[in-house]
């Protein structure tokens, strides 16, 4: 499974980021591998998946912009320690559920554990890089994008369970 | 009939006259008239008049829920409306096997003997105006509105309380208001020496009245007189000891008679049934704190209520005799003919046609009222 | 009281078609036939005590096109009361008068031809006594429809009240 | 006799010295137990239309308040009494039955004006002046006119229960379905409540006026699944009920099943049959499934004389009814006889056909007028937690579907359930009757996410599998399947500490301290069901609409080609009369359709 994180290969540049813009560079370079994986699988699955899948890139693609938007933005700073001022908890319902195996065929329930499992990495990933860095600037950043893939993460739960649960009489 | 439509008979010249006394006058509590031929100022024949106030009760009744009808049937007579309500519950309950708690019962009967004494108060009134003697009227008029103020308490209305309901009573009594009941009874107790002072001890009220409009116990009998017209008369029939109901059983209570069967008889029956009505409501108000238990049995939702088919006949005794309700139900949620046996229309019609002739045109009223005649009942 | 009874029961024995039953404390329900009616109400009145003639009461059975009449009878004496019912057919709808044997049946048989139609031989007094301006069908048969009536005669009062044009006062 | 004396009347002058009396000119404050002018709490008002029924003299009006919202499941309608008090008796029956309590007389009393639309008013809290007088004549618990105690019926004893898969109630007593009748107050809230619009109040009254035909013809006119539905709905009505607000519902879904009871299956057949259209219409409609949405839909469209193919995959119909349904709360011979009432007006059912391989969609598309599919969710889906994989980890509908079906099931010594709503008490319920049967002893225990005060499942099915021996365990989220080797022995879970977010989506709260061995032969999964799409093949489901993991289908269950209709659970759900509705739309819909288009060679 790891060898498909792209965020495994770029930890290495994400520890030896020393400003904010290549920070979230790096970051942005996650979200559009990851964009452009959900795009490539959209392709493979069925027309009933697809909507799915096209959601999670849709997703992917608005975080991409977002981190692009922080980058530009001269109050960046401010905007982030708003954020991490107030910290969502990470209920971890879904860190039981095993990361599946995308083979050629997934289904809908597959997909999400995979996006939830990818959020869940990413989150685990900055969390632990905020922890390396030293107080700053730099480890507001870490932790501001560890609660992003945390919201994330925490959103594509409630899909799981509309989609796992909704017949549950 | 309206007056606009009431064509007089064409007499030949003749010393009799045709005169239409009512509905308006003011010794007739209501709204029917008397119409009577003269000669001179003797009555020589007398028709009662209905119509003016008639309501259709009994129709209506057809019409309605089995439990509607507790709000219909107190109207049918106005100043003693509690013996309605509990003899149509009554002729329920017979007709559905409804068992009354007891405390419901010791709770209707406090009604009944209550509104007697509101309706022997207001006839005393009644039969002092139609003499002309208002100042008795208004006197018993304010006295019985202490009792309407016990029915407010406890029903949260005034006249018409709907509130004796086929099962029992439809709210438990306040808090207090047997103690307050037992002040008022008091008071109209010890307001009695001064009703006496202007009225029963009056020696022009006792020439007026004494020989007017008597009955014989035989007339009484044959005409169907009932209730305290015929305890007038010296015969001491009463349904609450003949034919009880409630806990009138279990209650002490004397049967009050007078032997001449007169205006004044009649009168001072009443007088004296005041009074026993007085010494029940206190057994009532001793007796009913130690009576626990609900205030009502179990009913069928009143929307959806099949009264069991057959026939029953319940009978009262309110303040002015005989009150009868024959009850058919064909089992549906409506009842299928409700008869109600008025206890004055007997009176007021029957009794009256016949006991009129030969009386003064000024006795005219003061007999009508001494029986005791609720217009709002004859006319249903 | 026990004689008064046991002459009960021979009016009874004397008229073996009746349908004697107690209903209750102090009730007793008698079916009887139309012709043998007052026979019965006589005997019962000669031999039973049965002097109080409290009511007269009329049914009417549209199904079988009868009016059922019902005899309320009490006896000061035993303390009962006789609820003797009959029918009789809505054609012609005559019947006897029981004046003669009771003198208020008057009253309650006036009532019954004003309310129900039924025509009364031998009763003194037929006059209308409360629907002396009235035109339609006697009332009280199950036929006239009371509603319809007040539909046809009367006209509803509309309202305007300030609220119908906010019904919600604010506070939907 | 006194002759009296002419002296002491004037006794009466002393009154010229007492003081007059004297009244103030302000109204006297009424009785605490007055029956003045109407309150109305508008908030607790819901609209029923009680008061207005009771109501002697026509005195109330219900009228619309398009600001209120209707809510009808909740039994909420929006409308509110007004009081014509030119007719109003001041009785107050309406105070009496009001199913909420949200009617009160005042202690106000006094209102003069010559405006008579004043004397028409729209009642709130505040009173007709809005003054706010302390309420008169309300709700008193003793002199009720409601009656809120629903009958009981009789029920099998746990252990007699254990035995077999006998039905367990009884069903009601002629006597008890009178009186059950006999409370409805005839509001309509079931009616707008159920998601077929059933005919409850007039089944119920009919019922009450001892016609059980005309109740079962009633019940017919909106549903051809009553046995089913007298037993097993989940009876929305019930919880719109407004007897609910204060005690307990009317037990509809017992009495249409006493309805159904009282009539035979001739007298049934009969009923279903009338008013149908004998002449064919020449039309041919093909549904894919013989569920409760697909017969329902075949019932319609074959009384409107219509030529209906039914295509089942199965061996016997009836869907989830008959496969995800235990016996003892549906007696399979009862959905037979609802079966038997459709077929018996000439629908033809083709069992063991499975569309997609025994015959295709565009087989059916060429040869009928129009299709339906209502193929149901019968896929169960998995929490996927690690160890899901093992063999014993099952799916509750496949167990559920394999003891229908006969097939031999390994009876689990210890099993654990896991699933909070009535799928996983039919599960574990199911499984308490096979290890009685085979060991003797329960050892079922039932791990649910929720807390016992907010189960899915009914409160019956949590009570009765309780009294069957079954654990629940409340508050508990899976973590993973204990494998010893290749050997499943249990579950482990943690606590849920809260299941929804503030927004009430699910957001789940673990507490990872908090964990727990359940120990199990075999973990049932009862969570989530999905639908088996294969049958359309590539081609139609590259074609179709689709929203989310189901087919678009438009309000009357149309799919985006143009002579194909979906309806039913893979497309609303699961619920068996949320399933019936959706038939009768879809058949309307086809109906109309197909009766202006040129017939199908």
């Amino acid at each position: 499974m790891s060898e498909e994180h792209p965020e495994g290969t770029g930890r290495e540049r994400l520890e030896n980021s020393t400003t904010i813009g290549e920070v979230l560079e790096v970051a942005m370079g996650f979200e559009a591998t990851a964009r452009d994986f959900y795009a490539s699988l959209a392709g493979r699955v069925s027309k009933p998946l697809r909507g799915l899948v096209q959601e999670l890139a849709e997703e992917e693609k608005r975080h991409y912009q977002l981190f692009s938007d922080l980058r530009e933005r001269p109050d960046v700073q401010e905007k982030i320690s708003e954020k991490i001022e107030r910290p969502a908890n990470d209920h971890r319902f879904s860190d039981y559920v095993q990361l599946p195996e995308l083979g050629d065929y997934p289904d809908d329930q597959s997909i999400l554990q995979y996006a939830m499992g990818r959020e869940h990495a990413a989150m685990e990933q900055y969390g632990s890089l905020a922890e390396q860095a030293p107080a700053g600037p730099i480890q507001d950043l870490f932790r501001f994008l560890a609660i992003e893939e945390m919201e994330h993460k925490g959103e594509l739960e409630k899909r799981w369970y509309e989609l796992v649960y909704p017949s549950n009489v | 009939m309206r007056p606009e439509n009431y064509k007089p008979v064409q007499h030949s010249a003749s010393h009799e006259y045709e005169l239409y006394f009512g509905p308006n006058h003011p010794g007739i509590e209501g709204n029917y008239a008397l119409k009577c031929v003269l000669s001179g100022d003797v009555v020589q024949s007398l028709r009662a008049d209905g119509g003016y106030l008639h309501r259709g009760f009994e129709k209506i009744m057809e019409e309605r829920l089995w439990i509607q009808n507790v709000a219909l049937v107190p109207r049918i007579c106005v100043p003693d409306p509690v013996p309605m309500e509990e003899t149509y519950a009554r002729a329920v309950e017979m007709l559905g096997g409804l068992e009354i708690p007891k405390r419901a019962q010791w709770i209707r009967a406090l009604m009944l003997e209550a509104s007697r004494v509101c309706a022997h108060l207001f006839y005393f009134g009644g039969h002092a105006a139609t003499m002309g003697m208002y100042s008795n009227m208004f006197w018993g008029v304010t006295d019985r509105d202490l009792i309407l103020d016990i029915f407010e308490e406890i029903t949260g209305a005034r006249i018409y309380h709907m509130y004796i309901t086929p099962g029992g009573v439809r709210r438990d009594l306040p808090e207090g208001v047997l103690d307050r009941l037992s002040k008022v009874l008091d008071y109209v107790e010890s307001r009695l020496p001064e009703f006496d002072n202007l009225f029963f001890d009056n020696a022009v009220v006792i020439n007026r009245a004494t020989g007017v409009g008597t009955l014989t116990t035989e007339q009484a009998l044959s005409w169907g007189v009932t209730g305290p017209n015929l305890r007038a008369c010296g015969l001491p029939f009463d349904v609450r000891r003949d034919d009880p109901y409630l806990i009138y059983d279990e209650l002490d209570f004397d049967i009050p008679t007078e032997t001449a069967g007169d205006a004044w008889a009649r009168t001072l029956v009443r007088r004296e049934e005041l009074l026993q009505s007085i010494r029940i409501l206190r057994q009532i108000i001793a007796t009913l704190p130690k009576v626990g238990g609900p205030i009502r049995c179990a009913l069928p939702n009143p929307l959806a209520w099949n009264v069991p088919a057959g026939s029953v006949y319940a009978r009262t005794e309110s303040s002015k005799g005989e009150l009868g309700f024959f009850v058919v139900s064909k089992g549906g949620a409506k009842p299928w003919r409700v008869h109600v046996r008025g206890p004055s229309s007997m009176h007021a019609v029957h009794v009256l046609e016949r006991l009129g002739p030969g009386s003064r045109l000024e006795d005219v009223a003061q007999i009508m009222f001494s029986l005791d005649a609720c217009p709002p009942e004859v006319d249903r | 009281m026990n004689r008064e009874l046991e002459s009960l029961d021979a009016v009874f024995r004397e008229m073996p078609d009746l349908k004697v039953e107690h209903t209750g404390p102090r009730r007793t329900r008698i079916q009887v036939e139309a012709d043998a009616l007052p026979t019965l109400l006589e005997l019962l009145k000669g031999r039973a005590g049965y002097l109080h003639l409290s009511a007269i009461s009329c049914v009417d059975w549209p199904d079988t096109e009868e009016f059922e009449l019902v005899y309320h009878l009490w006896s000061y004496q035993v303390s009962n009361l006789i609820s003797a019912h009959t029918r009789i057919p809505y054609d012609p709808g005559r019947y006897v008068s029981v004046y003669d044997l009771h003198a208020p049946a008057v009253y309650f048989e006036r009532d019954i031809h004003e309310m129900f139609g039924v025509w009364f031989e031998g009763c003194p007094d037929q006059e209308p006594f409360i629907l002396t301006e009235w035109q339609g069908p006697p009332p009280m048969r199950k036929s006239f429809d009371t509603v319809a009536y007040v539909n046809d005669t009367f006209e509803w009062r509309e309202y305007q009240p300030e609220w119908a044009n906010d019904p919600s006062g604010g506070k939907g | 006799m006194s002759k009296g004396s002419f002296l002491r009347p004037l006794k009466a002058l002393a009154y010229l010295g007492r003081p007059a009396v004297t009244l103030p000119m302000e109204p006297r404050p009424a009785a605490p137990n007055y029956r003045g002018f109407h309150v109305n709490d508008w908030e607790a008002c819901i609209g029923c239309g009680t008061c207005a029924q009771i109501c002697d003299n026509e005195a109330i009006d219900m009228v619309d308040i398009p600001e209120l919202k209707a809510d009808p499941l909740a039994g909420i309608k929006p409308r509110r009494p007004a009081i014509d008090y030119g007719r109003c008796c001041w009785c107050a029956l309406c105070v009496d039955i009001c199913p909420t309590g949200s009617i009160s007389l005042s202690r106000e009393y006094v209102h003069v004006g010559p405006d008579l639309n004043t004397y028409y008013i729209l009642p709130d809290e505040k009173g007709i002046h809005g003054l706010n007088y302390p309420k008169g004549w309300s709700k008193s618990p003793d002199a009720d006119l409601l009656d809120l105690k629903r009958q009981t019926m009789g029920e099998m004893e746990p252990q007699e229960r254990l035995q077999s898969f006998a039905e367990m109630v009884a069903g009601f007593t002629p006597e008890a379905a009178l009186m059950e009748a006999s409370r409805c107050i005839q509001c309509g809230m079931c009616h707008d409540a159920c998601p077929s619009h059933m005919h409850a109040p007039e089944y119920i009254r009919a019922l009450w006026s001892g016609d059980a035909e005309e109740a079962v013809r009633q019940i017919y006119r909106t549903n051809p699944f009553s046995e089913v539905c007298g037993r097993v709905c989940t009876r929305r009505c019930e919880d719109a009920c407004s007897l609910g607000n204060r005690g307990e519902p009317i037990a509809i879904r017992w009495l249409k099943r006493f309805a159904m009871d009282s009539l035979n299956h001739e007298q049934v057949r009969r009923i279903a049959a009338e008013g149908r259209e004998l002449a064919p219409s020449g039309r041919k409609v093909a549904i894919v499934g013989a569920g409760p949405a697909g017969l329902t839909c075949a019932y319609d469209l074959a009384r409107q004389g219509h030529a209906v193919t039914v295509f089942e995959a199965l061996p016997h119909a009836g869907g989830m009814m008959r496969y995800g349904i235990p016996e003892y709360r549906l007696p399979y011979d009862r959905l037979d006889d609802d079966v038997d009432v459709i077929a018996s007006l000439g629908v033809e059912i083709r069992y063991k056909t499975r569309v997609g391989h025994d015959i295709s969609m565009e087989r059916l598309r060429d040869q009928f007028d129009a299709v339906m599919i209502a193929i149901g969710l019968h896929k169960g889906r998995s929490t996927r937690v690690p160890g899901t994989n093992n063999e014993n980890v099952i799916a509750a509908i496949d167990l559920l579907r394999d003891v229908t079906l006969g097939v031999a099931v390994d009876v689990p010594k210890k099993a654990v359930v896991i699933g909070g709503g009535n799928v996983a008490m039919d599960a574990a319920r199911t499984l308490a009757r096979l290890q009685t049967r085979a060991y003797g002893a329960v050892q079922v225990e039932l791990v649910a996410l929720e807390p016992a005060d907010a189960m899915l499942a009914d409160a019956d099915e949590v009570r009765e599998a309780k009294e069957e021996g079954v654990v629940i365990v409340n508050s508990r989220g899976p973590r993973c399947c204990i494998i010893n080797g290749e050997r499943l022995t249990g579950l482990e879970t943690v606590r849920c500490l809260s299941i929804f977010d503030n927004q009430g989506r699910f957001h789940p709260l673990y507490d990872h301290e908090d964990a727990q061995v359940h120990e199990g032969d075999v973990v049932v999964e009862a969570i989530g069901q999905m639908s088996d799409f294969s049958l359309l093949g590539d081609k139609l489901t590259e074609k179709l609409d689709w929203n989310g993991p189901r087919p678009r289908i438009d309000q009357d269950g149309r799919t985006s080609e143009p002579w194909l209709w979906a309806a039913g659970d893979m497309v609303e759900g699961p619920d068996v009369i949320h399933a019936v509705a959706a038939g009768h739309r879809a058949a309307a819909s086809i109906h109309n359709e197909i009766m202006v288009r040129e017939k199908t060679p």
